[in-house]
Protein backbone atom coordinates (compact mmCIF):
# COMPACT_ATOMS: atom_id res chain seq x y z
CA UNK A 1 0.00 0.00 0.00
CA UNK A 2 1.64 3.40 -1.58
CA UNK A 3 0.94 6.87 -1.00
CA UNK A 4 2.45 9.79 -2.33
CA UNK A 5 1.51 13.11 -2.93
CA UNK A 6 3.75 14.87 -5.71
CA UNK A 7 4.59 18.47 -6.30
CA UNK A 8 5.33 18.07 -9.61
CA UNK A 9 4.08 16.17 -12.91
CA UNK A 10 4.86 12.42 -13.12
CA UNK A 11 4.08 10.01 -15.32
CA UNK A 12 1.24 7.58 -14.62
CA UNK A 13 2.76 4.81 -16.78
CA UNK A 14 6.07 4.75 -15.14
CA UNK A 15 5.00 5.37 -11.86
CA UNK A 16 3.06 1.76 -12.44
CA UNK A 17 6.19 -0.11 -13.97
CA UNK A 18 8.59 1.06 -10.74
CA UNK A 19 5.53 -0.09 -8.62
CA UNK A 20 5.62 -3.30 -9.57
CA UNK A 21 9.64 -3.50 -10.33
CA UNK A 22 9.85 -2.54 -6.59
CA UNK A 23 7.27 -5.03 -5.11
CA UNK A 24 8.75 -8.53 -6.33
CA UNK A 25 6.47 -10.39 -4.21
CA UNK A 26 3.29 -9.58 -5.72
CA UNK A 27 4.85 -11.03 -8.76
CA UNK A 28 2.65 -14.23 -9.86
CA UNK A 29 -0.33 -13.40 -7.04
CA UNK A 30 -2.12 -11.04 -8.89
CA UNK A 31 -4.37 -11.63 -11.80
CA UNK A 32 -5.98 -8.66 -12.17
CA UNK A 33 -4.87 -4.90 -11.97
CA UNK A 34 -7.59 -1.78 -12.41
CA UNK A 35 -6.30 1.37 -13.08
CA UNK A 36 -7.50 4.80 -12.75
CA UNK A 37 -6.59 8.34 -14.12
CA UNK A 38 -7.46 11.55 -13.58
CA UNK A 39 -6.18 13.89 -15.68
CA UNK A 40 -6.31 17.94 -16.51
CA UNK A 41 -8.05 18.87 -19.43
CA UNK A 42 -8.28 21.42 -21.98
CA UNK A 43 -10.85 24.30 -21.32
CA UNK A 44 -12.58 24.30 -24.59
CA UNK A 45 -15.61 25.96 -23.91
CA UNK A 46 -14.12 29.56 -24.71
CA UNK A 47 -12.50 30.13 -21.63
CA UNK A 48 -8.57 30.48 -21.45
CA UNK A 49 -7.72 28.87 -18.25
CA UNK A 50 -3.62 28.19 -18.75
CA UNK A 51 -3.33 25.97 -15.36
CA UNK A 52 -5.11 25.13 -12.32
CA UNK A 53 -3.13 25.67 -8.70
CA UNK A 54 -3.98 22.54 -6.53
CA UNK A 55 -4.17 23.15 -2.83
CA UNK A 56 -4.33 20.84 -0.11
CA UNK A 57 -4.08 20.16 3.54
CA UNK A 58 -0.98 17.43 3.74
CA UNK A 59 -1.70 16.43 6.77
CA UNK A 60 -5.11 15.42 6.18
CA UNK A 61 -4.42 14.41 3.00
CA UNK A 62 -2.04 11.64 4.24
CA UNK A 63 -4.36 10.60 6.70
CA UNK A 64 -7.62 10.32 4.80
CA UNK A 65 -6.08 8.59 1.38
CA UNK A 66 -4.59 6.00 3.70
CA UNK A 67 -7.89 5.50 5.60
CA UNK A 68 -9.44 5.29 2.10
CA UNK A 69 -6.88 2.68 1.34
CA UNK A 70 -7.63 0.64 4.08
CA UNK A 71 -11.25 0.54 3.95
CA UNK A 72 -11.16 -0.66 0.75
CA UNK A 73 -9.00 -3.17 1.93
CA UNK A 74 -11.46 -4.56 4.12
CA UNK A 75 -14.30 -4.55 1.97
CA UNK A 76 -12.32 -6.09 -1.26
CA UNK A 77 -9.39 -9.05 -1.30
CA UNK A 78 -6.40 -6.73 -2.28
CA UNK A 79 -3.27 -7.41 -2.86
CA UNK A 80 -1.69 -3.80 -2.74
CA UNK A 81 -2.98 -0.08 -3.45
CA UNK A 82 -1.30 3.09 -5.12
CA UNK A 83 -2.38 6.34 -5.13
CA UNK A 84 -0.79 8.97 -6.19
CA UNK A 85 -2.29 12.46 -5.91
CA UNK A 86 -0.80 15.81 -7.44
CA UNK A 87 -0.80 19.18 -5.71
CA UNK A 88 0.86 22.43 -6.53
CA UNK A 89 0.56 23.85 -10.46
CA UNK A 90 -1.29 21.65 -12.63
CA UNK A 91 -1.15 22.25 -16.49
CA UNK A 92 -3.65 20.66 -19.02
CA UNK A 93 -2.70 17.03 -19.66
CA UNK A 94 -0.82 17.01 -16.54
CA UNK A 95 -2.09 13.41 -14.60
CA UNK A 96 -3.82 14.51 -11.51
CA UNK A 97 -4.57 11.64 -9.69
CA UNK A 98 -3.38 8.10 -10.33
CA UNK A 99 -5.76 5.09 -8.34
CA UNK A 100 -4.26 1.14 -9.20
CA UNK A 101 -5.03 -2.18 -7.28
CA UNK A 102 -3.60 -5.17 -7.69
CA UNK A 103 -5.38 -8.45 -6.62
CA UNK A 104 -6.69 -12.19 -7.29
CA UNK A 105 -9.52 -11.35 -9.40
CA UNK A 106 -11.27 -8.59 -11.51
CA UNK A 107 -14.03 -9.01 -9.32
CA UNK A 108 -12.61 -7.06 -6.55
CA UNK A 109 -9.70 -5.41 -8.54
CA UNK A 110 -13.23 -3.18 -10.43
CA UNK A 111 -15.14 -1.99 -7.90
CA UNK A 112 -12.27 -1.51 -5.67
CA UNK A 113 -10.67 1.29 -7.58
CA UNK A 114 -14.39 2.60 -8.43
CA UNK A 115 -14.35 2.96 -4.65
CA UNK A 116 -11.40 4.46 -4.38
CA UNK A 117 -11.65 7.36 -7.07
CA UNK A 118 -15.13 8.22 -5.64
CA UNK A 119 -14.45 8.53 -1.82
CA UNK A 120 -10.90 10.42 -2.72
CA UNK A 121 -13.02 12.74 -4.76
CA UNK A 122 -15.75 13.50 -1.65
CA UNK A 123 -13.53 13.16 1.46
CA UNK A 124 -10.15 14.02 0.37
CA UNK A 125 -8.99 18.14 1.05
CA UNK A 126 -7.75 19.37 -1.81
CA UNK A 127 -9.04 22.34 -3.96
CA UNK A 128 -8.47 23.56 -7.30
CA UNK A 129 -8.00 26.84 -8.52
CA UNK A 130 -8.26 28.26 -12.54
CA UNK A 131 -5.55 30.74 -13.08
CA UNK A 132 -6.22 32.53 -16.27
CA UNK A 133 -3.43 35.54 -16.71
CA UNK A 134 -3.69 37.87 -13.59
CA UNK A 135 -6.86 35.85 -12.57
CA UNK A 136 -7.56 33.27 -10.51
CA UNK A 137 -10.80 31.34 -9.44
CA UNK A 138 -11.52 28.65 -7.00
CA UNK A 139 -13.54 25.68 -8.56
CA UNK A 140 -16.43 25.21 -6.33
CA UNK A 141 -17.72 21.91 -7.01
CA UNK A 142 -16.46 18.19 -8.20
CA UNK A 143 -19.25 17.16 -10.85
CA UNK A 144 -20.59 13.33 -9.95
CA UNK A 145 -19.16 11.51 -12.91
CA UNK B 1 -0.91 25.74 25.72
CA UNK B 2 -3.26 26.54 22.50
CA UNK B 3 -6.15 25.34 19.75
CA UNK B 4 -4.42 25.71 16.12
CA UNK B 5 -7.12 26.74 13.87
CA UNK B 6 -6.39 26.47 10.06
CA UNK B 7 -7.98 28.01 6.94
CA UNK B 8 -8.04 26.63 3.36
CA UNK B 9 -8.84 27.70 -0.17
CA UNK B 10 -11.61 30.27 -0.33
CA UNK B 11 -12.03 30.31 2.97
CA UNK B 12 -8.41 31.35 3.33
CA UNK B 13 -9.02 34.09 1.58
CA UNK B 14 -12.15 35.35 3.27
CA UNK B 15 -11.14 35.31 6.49
CA UNK B 16 -7.59 36.59 5.46
CA UNK B 17 -4.99 34.66 7.11
CA UNK B 18 -4.47 30.78 6.92
CA UNK B 19 -3.90 30.01 10.32
CA UNK B 20 -4.91 31.49 14.25
CA UNK B 21 -3.64 30.23 17.08
CA UNK B 22 -6.01 30.33 20.17
CA UNK B 23 -6.00 30.13 23.86
CA UNK B 24 -7.71 27.01 24.69
CA UNK B 25 -10.11 28.81 27.17
CA UNK B 26 -11.64 31.13 23.92
CA UNK B 27 -13.10 27.97 22.59
CA UNK B 28 -14.70 24.65 23.70
CA UNK B 29 -15.92 24.01 20.35
CA UNK B 30 -15.48 24.06 16.77
CA UNK B 31 -18.21 26.57 16.33
CA UNK B 32 -16.50 29.00 19.39
CA UNK B 33 -13.11 28.21 17.41
CA UNK B 34 -14.17 30.12 14.26
CA UNK B 35 -15.88 32.95 15.98
CA UNK B 36 -12.66 33.46 17.96
CA UNK B 37 -10.32 33.16 15.18
CA UNK B 38 -12.32 35.53 12.62
CA UNK B 39 -13.49 38.07 14.68
CA UNK B 40 -17.27 36.42 15.09
CA UNK B 41 -17.44 36.71 11.68
CA UNK B 42 -20.03 34.75 10.07
CA UNK B 43 -19.49 30.73 8.98
CA UNK B 44 -20.31 30.14 5.41
CA UNK B 45 -22.82 27.70 4.82
CA UNK B 46 -21.10 24.97 2.85
CA UNK B 47 -17.69 25.39 5.25
CA UNK B 48 -16.32 22.17 6.63
CA UNK B 49 -14.41 21.30 9.40
CA UNK B 50 -12.00 18.84 10.67
CA UNK B 51 -11.04 18.54 14.01
CA UNK B 52 -7.28 16.93 14.22
CA UNK B 53 -7.89 15.95 10.73
CA UNK B 54 -11.07 13.97 11.14
CA UNK B 55 -13.98 15.50 10.10
CA UNK B 56 -16.53 17.12 12.57
CA UNK B 57 -19.37 18.94 13.16
CA UNK B 58 -20.00 22.77 14.27
CA UNK B 59 -20.46 21.98 17.96
CA UNK B 60 -17.59 19.15 18.18
CA UNK B 61 -15.40 19.24 21.01
CA UNK B 62 -11.91 21.58 20.99
CA UNK B 63 -8.88 21.18 23.51
CA UNK B 64 -5.75 22.18 23.96
CA UNK B 65 -3.63 20.92 21.62
CA UNK B 66 -6.12 20.14 18.89
CA UNK B 67 -6.00 21.52 15.15
CA UNK B 68 -8.93 22.82 13.71
CA UNK B 69 -9.71 23.25 10.33
CA UNK B 70 -12.02 24.95 8.22
CA UNK B 71 -12.64 24.69 4.35
CA UNK B 72 -15.22 24.87 1.21
CA UNK B 73 -16.07 21.58 -0.36
CA UNK B 74 -13.47 19.77 -1.83
CA UNK B 75 -12.49 19.91 -5.35
CA UNK B 76 -9.36 16.72 -6.04
CA UNK B 77 -8.91 14.31 -8.25
CA UNK B 78 -9.94 13.96 -12.01
CA UNK B 79 -11.71 13.27 -14.32
CA UNK B 80 -14.86 15.51 -14.70
CA UNK B 81 -15.66 18.94 -15.94
CA UNK B 82 -13.88 21.33 -13.65
CA UNK B 83 -16.50 24.14 -15.55
CA UNK C 1 -8.41 2.64 -31.59
CA UNK C 2 -6.45 0.05 -31.47
CA UNK C 3 -6.07 -3.49 -31.63
CA UNK C 4 -2.85 -5.37 -31.20
CA UNK C 5 -2.53 -9.08 -30.87
CA UNK C 6 1.11 -9.70 -29.76
CA UNK C 7 3.30 -13.42 -29.32
CA UNK C 8 5.65 -12.00 -27.45
CA UNK C 9 5.42 -10.56 -23.41
CA UNK C 10 4.87 -7.10 -23.37
CA UNK C 11 4.82 -4.36 -20.57
CA UNK C 12 1.49 -3.07 -20.56
CA UNK C 13 2.63 0.41 -18.58
CA UNK C 14 5.47 0.82 -21.96
CA UNK C 15 2.48 0.45 -24.24
CA UNK C 16 0.03 2.58 -22.26
CA UNK C 17 3.01 5.13 -22.45
CA UNK C 18 3.48 4.79 -26.06
CA UNK C 19 0.12 4.54 -27.51
CA UNK C 20 -0.50 7.81 -25.55
CA UNK C 21 2.91 9.04 -27.19
CA UNK C 22 1.82 8.38 -30.30
CA UNK C 23 -1.67 9.61 -30.44
CA UNK C 24 -0.66 13.43 -29.23
CA UNK C 25 -4.11 14.55 -30.84
CA UNK C 26 -5.70 12.93 -27.14
CA UNK C 27 -3.63 15.23 -25.54
CA UNK C 28 -5.89 17.73 -23.23
CA UNK C 29 -9.24 16.16 -24.26
CA UNK C 30 -9.50 13.20 -21.88
CA UNK C 31 -9.98 13.62 -17.70
CA UNK C 32 -10.37 10.08 -17.28
CA UNK C 33 -8.25 6.47 -18.58
CA UNK C 34 -9.67 3.25 -17.26
CA UNK C 35 -7.11 0.69 -17.25
CA UNK C 36 -7.67 -3.28 -17.04
CA UNK C 37 -4.62 -5.25 -17.18
CA UNK C 38 -5.27 -9.79 -16.28
CA UNK C 39 -1.68 -11.67 -15.90
CA UNK C 40 -1.04 -15.07 -15.39
CA UNK C 41 -0.80 -16.08 -12.10
CA UNK C 42 1.31 -18.63 -10.16
CA UNK C 43 -0.77 -21.74 -9.90
CA UNK C 44 -0.32 -22.30 -5.96
CA UNK C 45 -2.28 -25.13 -5.02
CA UNK C 46 0.21 -27.21 -5.34
CA UNK C 47 -0.48 -28.16 -9.19
CA UNK C 48 3.23 -27.55 -11.43
CA UNK C 49 1.76 -25.77 -14.32
CA UNK C 50 5.08 -23.69 -15.48
CA UNK C 51 3.60 -21.80 -18.67
CA UNK C 52 0.67 -21.55 -20.74
CA UNK C 53 0.10 -21.79 -24.60
CA UNK C 54 -3.05 -19.24 -25.40
CA UNK C 55 -4.11 -20.90 -28.74
CA UNK C 56 -6.47 -18.17 -30.87
CA UNK C 57 -8.05 -18.11 -33.92
CA UNK C 58 -6.77 -15.21 -35.55
CA UNK C 59 -8.97 -14.09 -37.77
CA UNK C 60 -12.36 -13.70 -35.81
CA UNK C 61 -10.47 -12.51 -32.76
CA UNK C 62 -9.13 -9.34 -34.90
CA UNK C 63 -13.15 -8.67 -35.82
CA UNK C 64 -14.70 -9.73 -32.70
CA UNK C 65 -12.17 -7.46 -30.49
CA UNK C 66 -12.99 -4.91 -33.36
CA UNK C 67 -17.12 -5.30 -32.66
CA UNK C 68 -16.18 -4.86 -28.58
CA UNK C 69 -14.54 -1.66 -28.74
CA UNK C 70 -16.90 -0.43 -31.45
CA UNK C 71 -19.88 -1.38 -29.16
CA UNK C 72 -18.25 0.32 -26.53
CA UNK C 73 -17.74 3.39 -28.34
CA UNK C 74 -21.51 3.42 -29.10
CA UNK C 75 -22.83 2.62 -25.66
CA UNK C 76 -20.24 5.38 -23.93
CA UNK C 77 -18.49 8.61 -25.12
CA UNK C 78 -15.38 7.18 -25.36
CA UNK C 79 -12.56 9.12 -26.91
CA UNK C 80 -9.65 6.36 -27.29
CA UNK C 81 -9.66 2.59 -26.49
CA UNK C 82 -6.31 -0.07 -27.08
CA UNK C 83 -7.16 -3.65 -26.45
CA UNK C 84 -3.83 -5.71 -26.27
CA UNK C 85 -3.68 -9.45 -26.17
CA UNK C 86 -0.87 -12.16 -25.92
CA UNK C 87 -1.15 -15.55 -27.56
CA UNK C 88 1.52 -18.07 -27.82
CA UNK C 89 3.29 -19.52 -25.15
CA UNK C 90 2.52 -17.48 -21.59
CA UNK C 91 4.98 -17.60 -18.08
CA UNK C 92 3.85 -16.63 -14.80
CA UNK C 93 3.67 -12.75 -14.38
CA UNK C 94 3.27 -12.27 -18.06
CA UNK C 95 0.37 -9.55 -18.82
CA UNK C 96 -2.32 -11.78 -20.90
CA UNK C 97 -4.34 -8.42 -21.68
CA UNK C 98 -4.58 -5.17 -21.86
CA UNK C 99 -7.65 -2.86 -21.57
CA UNK C 100 -7.38 1.17 -21.93
CA UNK C 101 -10.53 3.68 -22.49
CA UNK C 102 -9.97 7.03 -22.62
CA UNK C 103 -12.71 9.70 -22.07
CA UNK C 104 -13.64 12.97 -20.86
CA UNK C 105 -15.55 11.56 -17.92
CA UNK C 106 -15.01 8.69 -15.57
CA UNK C 107 -18.45 7.31 -15.74
CA UNK C 108 -17.84 6.41 -19.35
CA UNK C 109 -14.38 4.87 -18.79
CA UNK C 110 -15.31 2.91 -16.26
CA UNK C 111 -18.33 0.94 -17.58
CA UNK C 112 -16.80 0.66 -21.06
CA UNK C 113 -13.42 -0.80 -19.36
CA UNK C 114 -15.83 -3.48 -17.54
CA UNK C 115 -17.63 -3.88 -20.52
CA UNK C 116 -14.65 -4.57 -22.75
CA UNK C 117 -13.20 -7.27 -20.36
CA UNK C 118 -16.36 -9.62 -19.98
CA UNK C 119 -17.61 -9.11 -23.36
CA UNK C 120 -13.61 -10.27 -24.45
CA UNK C 121 -13.98 -12.96 -21.86
CA UNK C 122 -17.47 -14.46 -23.20
CA UNK C 123 -16.80 -14.45 -26.83
CA UNK C 124 -13.17 -13.77 -28.16
CA UNK C 125 -11.77 -16.68 -29.21
CA UNK C 126 -8.98 -17.44 -27.34
CA UNK C 127 -8.64 -21.12 -25.66
CA UNK C 128 -5.62 -21.75 -22.60
CA UNK C 129 -3.78 -24.75 -22.35
CA UNK C 130 -1.53 -25.20 -19.29
CA UNK C 131 1.95 -27.21 -19.58
CA UNK C 132 3.43 -28.85 -16.80
CA UNK C 133 6.48 -30.57 -18.16
CA UNK C 134 5.50 -32.97 -20.88
CA UNK C 135 1.70 -32.87 -19.83
CA UNK C 136 -0.56 -30.39 -21.32
CA UNK C 137 -4.51 -29.55 -20.18
CA UNK C 138 -6.92 -27.48 -21.65
CA UNK C 139 -8.67 -25.00 -19.34
CA UNK C 140 -12.24 -25.61 -19.79
CA UNK C 141 -13.79 -23.32 -18.69
CA UNK C 142 -12.84 -19.18 -17.49
CA UNK C 143 -14.41 -18.26 -14.09
CA UNK C 144 -17.09 -15.16 -13.85
CA UNK C 145 -15.15 -13.07 -12.10
CA UNK D 1 -15.55 -24.40 -55.17
CA UNK D 2 -15.15 -25.32 -51.81
CA UNK D 3 -16.16 -25.14 -48.01
CA UNK D 4 -12.85 -24.66 -45.27
CA UNK D 5 -13.52 -26.03 -42.12
CA UNK D 6 -11.55 -25.62 -39.16
CA UNK D 7 -11.21 -26.91 -35.73
CA UNK D 8 -9.35 -25.77 -32.62
CA UNK D 9 -8.35 -26.10 -29.36
CA UNK D 10 -9.26 -29.56 -27.99
CA UNK D 11 -11.61 -30.19 -30.32
CA UNK D 12 -9.23 -29.88 -32.64
CA UNK D 13 -7.27 -32.82 -31.18
CA UNK D 14 -10.46 -34.53 -30.81
CA UNK D 15 -11.44 -34.95 -34.58
CA UNK D 16 -7.49 -34.77 -35.09
CA UNK D 17 -7.18 -32.33 -37.46
CA UNK D 18 -6.60 -28.70 -37.53
CA UNK D 19 -8.50 -28.20 -41.11
CA UNK D 20 -10.53 -29.62 -43.69
CA UNK D 21 -11.76 -28.60 -47.25
CA UNK D 22 -15.51 -29.65 -48.37
CA UNK D 23 -17.43 -29.55 -51.32
CA UNK D 24 -19.93 -27.52 -51.46
CA UNK D 25 -22.51 -29.86 -52.24
CA UNK D 26 -21.57 -31.92 -48.92
CA UNK D 27 -23.13 -29.42 -46.63
CA UNK D 28 -25.92 -26.88 -46.86
CA UNK D 29 -25.43 -25.97 -42.87
CA UNK D 30 -22.92 -26.36 -40.31
CA UNK D 31 -23.99 -29.13 -38.60
CA UNK D 32 -23.68 -31.11 -42.35
CA UNK D 33 -20.27 -29.18 -42.50
CA UNK D 34 -19.26 -30.94 -39.34
CA UNK D 35 -20.70 -34.70 -40.47
CA UNK D 36 -18.44 -34.45 -43.38
CA UNK D 37 -15.59 -33.16 -41.92
CA UNK D 38 -15.49 -35.41 -39.18
CA UNK D 39 -16.99 -38.83 -41.25
CA UNK D 40 -19.62 -38.68 -39.02
CA UNK D 41 -18.88 -37.96 -35.52
CA UNK D 42 -21.43 -36.99 -32.67
CA UNK D 43 -20.49 -32.53 -32.33
CA UNK D 44 -19.60 -32.38 -28.59
CA UNK D 45 -22.46 -30.62 -26.26
CA UNK D 46 -20.79 -27.68 -25.63
CA UNK D 47 -19.06 -26.99 -29.28
CA UNK D 48 -19.39 -22.91 -30.64
CA UNK D 49 -20.04 -22.73 -34.08
CA UNK D 50 -19.01 -19.61 -35.95
CA UNK D 51 -19.37 -19.20 -39.86
CA UNK D 52 -17.26 -16.67 -41.82
CA UNK D 53 -16.02 -15.57 -38.00
CA UNK D 54 -19.73 -14.85 -36.52
CA UNK D 55 -21.36 -17.27 -34.17
CA UNK D 56 -24.29 -19.30 -35.38
CA UNK D 57 -26.06 -22.31 -34.42
CA UNK D 58 -25.90 -25.93 -35.88
CA UNK D 59 -28.74 -25.20 -38.73
CA UNK D 60 -26.88 -21.71 -40.03
CA UNK D 61 -26.81 -21.97 -43.74
CA UNK D 62 -23.35 -22.67 -45.07
CA UNK D 63 -22.25 -22.12 -48.85
CA UNK D 64 -19.49 -22.57 -51.51
CA UNK D 65 -16.77 -19.94 -50.23
CA UNK D 66 -17.75 -19.91 -46.57
CA UNK D 67 -15.63 -20.51 -43.56
CA UNK D 68 -17.07 -22.57 -40.64
CA UNK D 69 -15.21 -23.18 -37.37
CA UNK D 70 -15.72 -25.33 -34.46
CA UNK D 71 -14.03 -25.03 -31.27
CA UNK D 72 -14.91 -25.45 -27.32
CA UNK D 73 -16.11 -22.66 -24.70
CA UNK D 74 -13.57 -19.61 -25.11
CA UNK D 75 -10.95 -19.08 -22.29
CA UNK D 76 -8.99 -16.07 -23.04
CA UNK D 77 -8.10 -12.97 -20.67
CA UNK D 78 -7.10 -12.91 -17.68
CA UNK D 79 -8.01 -11.84 -13.96
CA UNK D 80 -9.35 -15.17 -12.72
CA UNK D 81 -8.75 -18.83 -11.50
CA UNK D 82 -7.52 -21.16 -13.95
CA UNK D 83 -8.30 -23.96 -11.73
Amino acid sequence: MSIKLLGEAFDPWRELQRHQAGNPQLAGKYGATSVFVGTMRDFNDGADVERMVLEHYPAMTQKHLQAIATEARSRWEILDTLIIHRFGEIHPNDAIVLLAVWSAHRRASFPACRYLIEELKSRAPFWKQEISGEDARWVTHNTPG
Amino acid sequence: MSITVKFFASLRETVGKDEAILDPARAQTAQQAWEAATDGREMPANTLIAVNMEYAGADAAVTDGDEVAFFPPVTGGGGDVLR
